[in-house]
């Protein structure tokens, strides 16, 4: 099945709000390498057809989860740069004030309902906000992104078939990479098409690949038109090739220097940018705009974040309670 | 059985634990739509073509009928999926419901650990307060049914382990009501616990009471000579130690620990410092017990006040046992109570 | 797919095993309803020809996993009526010395690694004791039984998941009577047949009626054989009515008299012994034979289990820990 | 850092805590072919293909190198499924292995905790003794990485609660060795809680010495004024606070708490009773801690022997924070263990 082509400005869009994720990406695994930056951080390079994809149909009040590789979810949903570089470096004016990080950052107000770091642990989460929303009758729509890695975790099956016979309007968006850590899909998921497992649910489930914008588009867009029409639940797998490593500095020696120019040869943004040209758009042009653009932001807000303060060591314990 | 109250109002009836909760349910219901029940067989086949008389309305009958009013909307029955329904009900509390879910005995809530520990307990936490996670687990908890190991659990110090989880046991069916409304109100997620043996209990509720307070603690019997705090079950057993001491001539306070987090650690040392022995009762492991966080809490702050070693009843620690000897050996009990409080006086 | 018909004599057996639960679960209902057994008792009636039709292909030595609904699994593995009858009474010489009760019961010298009170609580363990089986490379094979509400446990997900990616001597045996306490499975399961689901792990899976003893054995003498071939694992779904509710003393006032009276026509017992007279056998005899021999042994049981010792209270919490 | 170990034999080497763990699977696979390995990543891609130089070996390297000399049927990388892979566990155990099992960070452990709680910890039990489960269950704890609140937790007290199980935590590499081993001897249930920040200390290890017995304390420091008890890590910040509070004259003897479940509370009590002052510290949350239990435990036996309240230093009560200023104040602290230490000589 191939995807109809979106309209050329769509796809422009599009480009734009991938490279910057890429531009992002990249800059928070260099600055990370400088060893100021505290924790872990786990780069979305390679996945951004999936967030822009799927989040391109939804709004602000829609909701998401996401993953230990969260970033690209909040740039996809519409989160500010400054204050989700604030939270990564632990500051007082970081989204979640420094409590929280990479890990488990979050923008309620823009309908990210967080990064986590047990994995699946977002999934049942978007169940319970798509409940929420048919209870409520807002018309409000979920969408969840996990890792194939994820697909092993037994709360996944449930909220499949809690999603599946409440007609919940949720979207499960596999990102399947190939690789959880150092553990190859190829060995670890008993089945070559994770996708499959959705019969089992009785929801449809199609694979895409995440290096075709146009294929996500499609794929999220019947899923979430289904979802928004009160039809349930959809299986959304989006093969894409790990770029960087699972963490920032993963040597990744477990990794085959084949599988490895893999990932580069099934690049998004490269991809992209040669369909745009072929569809007679500057995407050069588009490039060093975008690039000059979101540098001079990241320049900010990272400089910004350094600068910023850190959270009152007196209000360690903050936010635990609500009284 | 009758049991005290610390709240007897004017307008008080007698009323069941069962329907002490029950009535809290409804309350809230209706004063806000928000409010929604999920559960394995909450519903109980309501709705299902059988006859509604016929539903099971939970293992106890606690949410039975309340599918009639609130319809299937708002009283849904789950799968057998404690992850998954934990999970959905963290959701949904972060995205506007304010659900209330049963995960029918507490033997069953290591299945859910994972959603109650990491997710709905540090979700405030972790987003740097943006966002609230208004949400009750209710229950069933402890022994004496010969339901065995795996049915038979309190967890009441697991739970009260975890930072982030309000925790709540009443003891009384006033308790019952007024902790269960103020579970819902509140906007963190509740572990709310409700002993096995206690649902047929009755006592005086007031039905037009509003909510109690949490971090509270009950006081069901004043006493001068020894303080007994009981969770839960636990408290009554105090009371009826407490009936044994007086015949022979040993006055003890009862107090309800009805709220295990947030706990009231003052009013606790001010009541044990009073009588200066205190005994502390609850069916559960020994090791890491609420017994002894509260044990090592209230004897710090009363240190050299007291007039003996802090009294600990709980159960063995050791899985509960199937065969009513054994089981009867492994909880706590009136005697042991007794022989506790005794113990506090120089006594046996 | 019509199962093969078996030699006369052996369809015989079989009739006499079902049979001989059929009896001992009446009967534990019947003497628990004199209150004076305690704990909770959940009858195997109705399902009988799953234990018998899995068990028939096992040895002392393969392994089974039980549920809450134990006493047809013992019975088909082997384990001697009087002692069983002992524990359910919570007596010293009980199988598990009054520890554990019926939904405890368990023996290992037969294989029959314990009924469990955590629906799906067995599941994983088979794929553990398959795991052994393999690894010690000692021929043994393992069964666990489950409902169709276990179905819905993400454990049995993760658990098919590992049996398959390590071709592990397991056979998975869903048990299903369309109701979980009072959920009806085509309410909380999200697809008509459960079997569909085995595609999602890459074993096969079928549906067989558990009211044909020799469709279930025909399902599982293939899984079974497969299984000791090392080719790893199989699903089965066997249908059947549930007979005497939930648990015994259950009113099932959830349940419509229409399906109430399914169960009774789709008796297993009933059919078999149709089955045995129309190809010759004299069905009614053995039925007298099994009866009176059976009800001796039950009647001996109870009255023993009845006059037996209590255990220790001293001993409470022995066998926690092995020293 | 090299740290104090209370066994040094004459045939000592140095080594780090993580090269302490390894020589004890390697020891123990050798001598028993029925130990095998599971986890999420232990293997690390080893027999993937790749050159097994590359492969992980672990999150922190500790299985690094065995799938070598074992192979893929006794070094299993598993998918990520806690849940399942420790079932399997316990199903392994039952039928003939002595499976040891990664489950990565302590915090994940909730993913497992019916199989934790409700199988391994009540097979042997429920079963009146018909069965054995020889397993242990591995995972690193603690806070320090700036890992965050779902990476940082230690759970010893949920664990030590769970009647069943046995605890253990080294504080040295010694400790981690002996221990480890005697774990996988060790006929029951064992979850081995190994502290992050223990992977890269170095200590004195005798590499020829046996198990050692499970239901011991560690002494790592002697002193007469008081005596200070820490769990893994914590034991550790004890000697640097023994450290600094000698340089104020005051004499601080430092114990691990290494063995959890059984605990040594004899031991405890008369080392405590010799100095008649007690600091007990744990990294975890306050409620219903080790750190209460051994305080209530000890308290009640010392009752009126002790010169002072004992001191409990825990985490604070609150899921772990991710920014650095944060988790420093939330943890505990050698000047935390100081002040306590300090008050219990009436100081501060
Ligand atoms: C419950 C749990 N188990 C294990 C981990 C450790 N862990 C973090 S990421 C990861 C791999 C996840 O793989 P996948 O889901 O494919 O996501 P990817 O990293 O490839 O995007 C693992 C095992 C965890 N964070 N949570
Ligand atoms: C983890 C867990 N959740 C809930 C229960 C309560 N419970 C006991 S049996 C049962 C229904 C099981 O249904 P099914 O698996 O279909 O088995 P059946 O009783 O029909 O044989 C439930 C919900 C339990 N024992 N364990
Ligand atoms: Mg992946
Ligand atoms: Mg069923």
């Amino acid at each position: 099945m191939t995807a109809p082509q979106l309209p050329l400005s769509e796809l422009e869009e599009a480009y734009r709000r991938m490279l910057t994720i890429r531009l992002f990406e990249d800059r928070a695994r260099r600055e990370f390498g400088k060893g100021d930056m505290p924790g872990f951080v786990h780069s979305y390079a390679g996945a951004e057809a999936i967030a822009a994809g799927v989040c391109a149909h939804l709004g602000d009040a829609d909701m998401i989860t996401s993953t230990h590789r969260g970033h690209g979810h909040c740039l996809a949903k519409g989160v500010d740069i400054v204050p989700m570089v604030a939270e990564l470096y632990g500051r007082a004016n970081g989204l979640c004030k420094g409590r929280g990080g990479s890990m488990h950052i979050a923008d309620f107000s823009k309908g990210m309902l967080g990064a986590n770091a047990i994995v699946a642990g977002g999934v049942g989460i978007a169940v319970g906000a798509a409940l929420a929303a048919r209870t409520l009758g807002d018309g409000r729509v979920a969408a969840t992104f996990f890792g194939d890695g994820a697909t092993s975790q037994g709360v996944l099956h449930e909220s499949m078939n809690l999603a599946s016979i409440w007609r919940l309007p949720v979207v499960f968006v596999c990102e399947n990479n190939g690789w959880a850590e150092s553990t190859p899909a190829a060995y670890a998921v008993s089945v070559p098409q994770v996708s499959v497992r959705a019969a089992g649910y009785s929801m449809p489930g199609t694979t895409v690949d995440a290096s075709d914008y146009e294929a996500v588009h499609e794929a999220a867009r019947a899923a979430v038109d289904r979802a928004r029409r009160g039809e349930g639940p959809s299986f959304i797998e989006a093969t894409y090739s790990r770029i960087g490593g699972h963490y920032a500095g993963d040597p990744e020696g477990y990794r085959s220097r084949d599988d490895r120019r893999a990932a580069r040869d099934a690049d998004v943004i490269a991809r992209t940018a040669a369909v745009l040209a072929g569809r007679g758009s500057d995407s050069a042009a588009i490039t060093a705009e975008v690039e000059r653009d979101v540098v001079a932001r990241l320049d900010e807000a990272f400089a910004a974040a350094r600068a910023s303060a850190w959270p009152d060591a007196e209000g360690a314990d903050r936010y635990v309670y609500s009284n | 059985m009758s049991t005290a109250t610390d709240r007897t109002a004017a307008g008080a009836v007698e009323m069941t634990f069962l329907d002490a909760l029950k009535d809290a349910l409804l309350t809230c219901m209706r004063a806000d739509s928000r409010v929604v029940l999920l559960g394995e067989d909450i519903a109980g086949g309501a709705g299902q073509g059988a006859p509604l008389e016929g539903a099971m309305g939970g293992t106890f009958g606690v949410t039975k009928g309340l599918f009639e009013e609130f319809g299937p909307r708002r009283v849904l029955d789950t799968p057998i999926s404690e992850a998954g329904i934990t999970a959905a009900t963290v959701g949904a509390a972060m995205a506007g419901l304010r659900p209330v879910t049963d995960l029918m005995w507490a033997a069953f809530a290591p299945k859910a650990f994972d959603e109650i520990v990491n997710q709905a307990a540090k979700m405030r936490f972790m987003s740097g307060g943006q966002v609230s996670v208004p949400m009750v687990l209710r229950m069933a908890v402890g022994g004496g049914l010969r339901a065995a190991a795996q049915h038979s659990d309190t967890h009441y110090a697991m739970f009260t382990n975890v930072p982030g989880l309000k925790v709540v046991a009443p003891a009384t069916p006033a308790e019952a009501r007024g902790l269960l409304m103020a579970s819902i109100l509140d906007d963190d997620p509740v572990v709310f616990l409700e002993h096995m043996a206690l649902y047929t209990t009755s006592g005086a509720v007031d039905a037009a009471a509003g909510p109690m307070r949490l971090g509270e603690l009950g006081v069901l019997r004043d006493g001068s000579d020894v303080t007994i705090a009981g969770v839960g079950h636990s408290a009554l057993m105090a009371l009826e130690a407490a009936a044994v001491l007086e015949a022979e001539g040993i006055s003890a306070e009862v107090l309800s620990l009805r709220s295990l987090q947030p706990l009231d650690l003052d009013g606790l040392v001010a009541r044990a410092g009073a009588t200066g022995r205190f005994v502390v009762v609850e069916e559960g492991p020994a090791r890491c017990s609420v017994a002894s966080d509260v044990a090592a809490q209230v004897g710090e702050r009363l240190f050299g006040a007291l007039k003996a070693p802090i009294g600990r009843v709980t159960s063995n620690h050791s899985p509960v046992p199937f065969s009513p000897p054994l089981e009867d050996a492994h909880l706590p009990s009136v005697e042991k109570v007794v022989t506790a409080a005794k113990r506090t006086m120089g006594l046996g």
